[in-house]
């Protein structure tokens, strides 16, 4: 099972389920609306531009949070609406490339979610951000996501695969994902330079994001397999 | 409250639960035990 | 039972908890078949075809499809096989097309083969195009069948695909089949509607209590 | 019926649980006797460190436990037999770890009322048990999901191994994140406690029991789960043997 024919499958789910998304677009005509308002109404609630900038990075990463577990609830109701992951099971394809293929689609959409709110946020709450701080903000982003979305693939194919109830995806997702929460939100600060934070205290914190991410990449790879077959 | 009171809560509140759900396991253990036979009690 | 024999399964036991769904069953299929089988409700019809798929261990006996074993390597099985059962395995976002282009670029098929497949299980431009949750039952199994072709399955198991369609539905998909096995592929059938697989089968067998008798048709 | 449930001896007692059972049931007794009487107060905080001597155990034990999950959980994914047992022995460890962490959270936070003056502080060991029940009332509930049993086995054997794979990570990333509030906690009652040689050997003395009550409840309670997986079972020949017996022409 060569890892190109791995990457392909990976790719192909990917592109699917993107595709499907932006069909869909569940993504821009409800989730995205959703935080834009929240950020605004934060923006109203404490209205001292001192405590938002404190906030932003918080509010940000908190909305991604709650968003990837309707990001992944989505992306795996369509699967099992008429038992597609069986079908791909079934014939035989390599569940790592289905895992990895889900995973880069998550991620893509974390990452679109996590840049508008992060613009959103510099905007209504007048950050500034200069280059250093804007290059660990796209790392923190895309590190962040991928530890989410690692671990929200294995325990969305968990929610498919046993007649689970959609609750069990927060309980099982929100308590792992803290680190990530604490990781990403500190480094966010440090590129916000909230409360004098300077950016360079921020990549300690993305090393964070970075083992966390491989950790559970690595750890989906192998159990999302085994967990989603019969 | 005082001191002592938090001190013996603690206690008591350290070993109840354990005693409610040992209680609670030997009688779903007496629940079960008509419905199964020997072979399925290895222990025994 | 020359080594050609695309399934080969010999007093094959097959465990569902602790109840033997399949009891010492022995049956071996050649190339180009197109076998039925029949069965009473829970006699072990979709047991033995989910042992063919690669999808249930062997308690006890052997069972090898196209040489492979079932058990060890699963995943050769499963590849080679073409498993529909009630559900048709599509993404019902997505158009017809869109379902085999993915399938395509999974088992790394180009793109003249997809559009083959289409053609020949009669999947006209216009029913390409159509969201697959817009599709009728028939039009759903004809896209699971043309998945199947894609796929490139040398051995098709098919549980009750007749099931919900139509008169019309059921004529089109025994095409469908006949174009299969013509194709080269080998095709099994569970069904209990018996008028259905007298004209149908080339052989058909029978499971009763978990083995398999044949009854009737090419001996 | 009710009589039977009180009066007769429950079918999971072996002599095996019987002896633990007892040592159990003296050990506690002593450890109540030195906890609360024979020790010496704490220089600092008086009488509140008599807590100490079933948080630190329960804590303890509770990580014990859920170690052990992962152990037999590894031992039924890679060994041959995929045994059930070493299933039901998970699920069993599993069980009596959240209620032990519950303990410990419990009383880890009475103690705090008493030395922080709160109930509740983000301290890093704290944070991370309080992380660990909620992660393992999650692989309970993942064991409550449908499907056959050696699918139950699997499926929670993969998220108990997960949950082990967390509990560093959150620890390490709690650590960081307390370690940036530097606010001098002028009391750190989770065992920053200078102790005696009395007090030592209570603390101690106190793990030791409340592993031979994990050991005793884990011991019962994987014996219950055997008798819930083979009535289940029993359940499904009778149901089947009655619809073969319809099919089979006779």
């Amino acid at each position: 099972m060569s890892t190109s024919r791995v990457v392909g499958i990976a790719r192909a789910v990917a592109a699917k389920d993107l595709r499907i998304e932006w069909r869909s677009r569940v993504m821009t005509n409800q989730v995205l609306p959703f935080a834009a308002i929240v950020m605004v109404l934060f923006a109203f609630a404490l209205d001292n531009d001192g405590i938002l900038q404190r906030v932003a990075p918080g509010l940000v990463w908190m909305a991604t949070l709650f968003t990837s577990l309707v990001v992944v609830q989505r992306s795996f109701a369509v699967e099992s609406a008429d038992s597609a992951i069986d079908a791909l099971r079934l014939a035989g394809v390599p569940s790592q490339g289905v895992y990895l293929g889900k995973v880069a689609a998550l991620v893509v959409q974390l990452v679109v979610f996590e840049t508008v709110l992060a613009v959103l946020a510099l905007i209504l709450y007048r950050v500034n951000v200069d280059l250093h701080g804007a290059v660990l903000l796209v790392t923190t982003c895309v590190l962040g996501s991928l530890g989410i979305a690692a671990l929200a693939a294995v325990y969305g194919g968990l929610s498919v695969a046993g007649r689970g109830r959609e609750t069990l995806l927060p309980l099982l997702l929100l308590p792992a994902v803290a680190p990530v929460l604490i990781g990403a939100t500190r480094a966010t600060e440090s590129a916000f330079g909230s409360d004098g934070a300077r950016v360079a205290e921020g990549w300690p914190w993305v090393g964070l994001l970075a083992v966390f991410g491989a950790v559970f990449l690595f750890g989906g790879t192998l159990g999302f397999g085994p967990l989603t077959d019969e | 409250m005082k001191h002592a009171d938090f001190i013996v809560i603690s206690w008591v509140l350290s070993f109840v639960p354990i005693a409610l759900y040992a209680w609670r396991n030997a009688r779903r253990a007496r629940q079960l035990d008509p419905f199964v036979d020997k072979s399925d009690k290895p222990w025994t | 039972m020359s080594e050609t024999s695309v399934v080969d399964v010999r007093d094959a036991v097959v465990l569902l908890g602790s109840f033997p769904a399949l009891a010492e069953a022995t049956l071996t299929i050649e190339r180009g078949e197109l076998v039925v089988v029949q069965g009473a409700n829970g006699a072990g019809k979709t047991t033995l075809l989910r042992l063919c798929a690669g999808l249930l261990p062997l308690a006890r006996g052997s069972a090898r499809v196209m040489g492979h074993d079932v058990g060890r390597d699963r995943a050769a099985v499963r590849a080679s096989v073409g498993f529909l059962g009630h559900a048709n395995g599509l993404y019902l976002d997505l158009t017809a097309g869109e379902n085999l282009s993915f399938w395509g670029d999974v088992v790394g098929a180009h793109r003249a083969e997809v559009e083959s497949a289409a053609q020949r299980m009669g999947l006209n431009d216009r029913l390409l195009s159509t969201q697959v949750g817009r599709l009728s039952a028939g039009q759903k199994r004809r896209t699971a069948l043309a998945i199947m072709a894609v796929r490139r399955a040398t051995l098709w198991l098919l549980d009750e695909p007749h099931a919900g369609l139509d008169a019309a539905g059921r004529d089109e998909i025994d095409a469908l089949l006949r174009d299969a096995v013509a194709a080269g592929a080998t095709v099994v059938v569970a069904s209990h509607e018996l008028e259905r697989s007298a004209s149908l089968a080339t052989r058909r067998i029978e499971v009763v209590g978990g083995r398999i008798v044949e009854s009737g048709g090419r001996e | 019926m009710s009589n039977a449930t009180t009066s007769v001896p429950p079918p999971t007692r072996t002599a095996a649980t019987r002896n633990l059972g007892l040592i159990a049931i003296v050990g506690s007794i002593i450890l109540a006797l030195l906890g609360l009487f024979f020790t010496a107060e704490d220089v600092d905080q008086g009488s509140s460190v008599r807590i100490m001597y079933v948080h630190v155990p329960t804590a303890w034990v509770a990580y014990l436990a859920f170690v052990f999950t992962a152990v037999c959980s590894a031992g039924h994914l890679w060994g041959k037999k995929h045994s059930l047992n070493l299933d039901r022995l998970a699920g069993a460890s599993a069980e009596v770890g959240v209620i032990f962490m519950g303990v410990t959270l419990v009383t880890g936070s009475l103690w705090g009322r008493l030395s922080w003056g709160t109930y509740w502080q983000w301290d890093p060991r704290l944070t991370t048990t309080a992380f660990l029940f909620v992660t393992y009332v999650g692989y309970l509930a993942v064991r409550g999901l449908g499907g056959t049993q050696q699918q139950r086995a699997k499926r929670s054997a993969i998220v108990a191994l997960f949950a082990v794979l967390e509990i560093p990570l959150v620890h390490f990333s709690v650590l960081l994140w307390r370690s940036l509030h530097q606010e001098a906690t002028v009391l750190r009652p989770n065992g920053d406690v200078t102790m005696d040689g009395l007090m030592l050997f209570s603390l101690i003395f106190g793990v030791a029991v409340f592993t031979v009550i994990f050991a005793w409840l884990v011991l019962h309670r994987n014996r219950v789960l055997a008798l819930v997986d083979a009535v289940e079972l029993r359940g499904i020949d009778a149901a089947l043997e009655a619809r073969r017996a319809e099919e089979v022409p006779s």
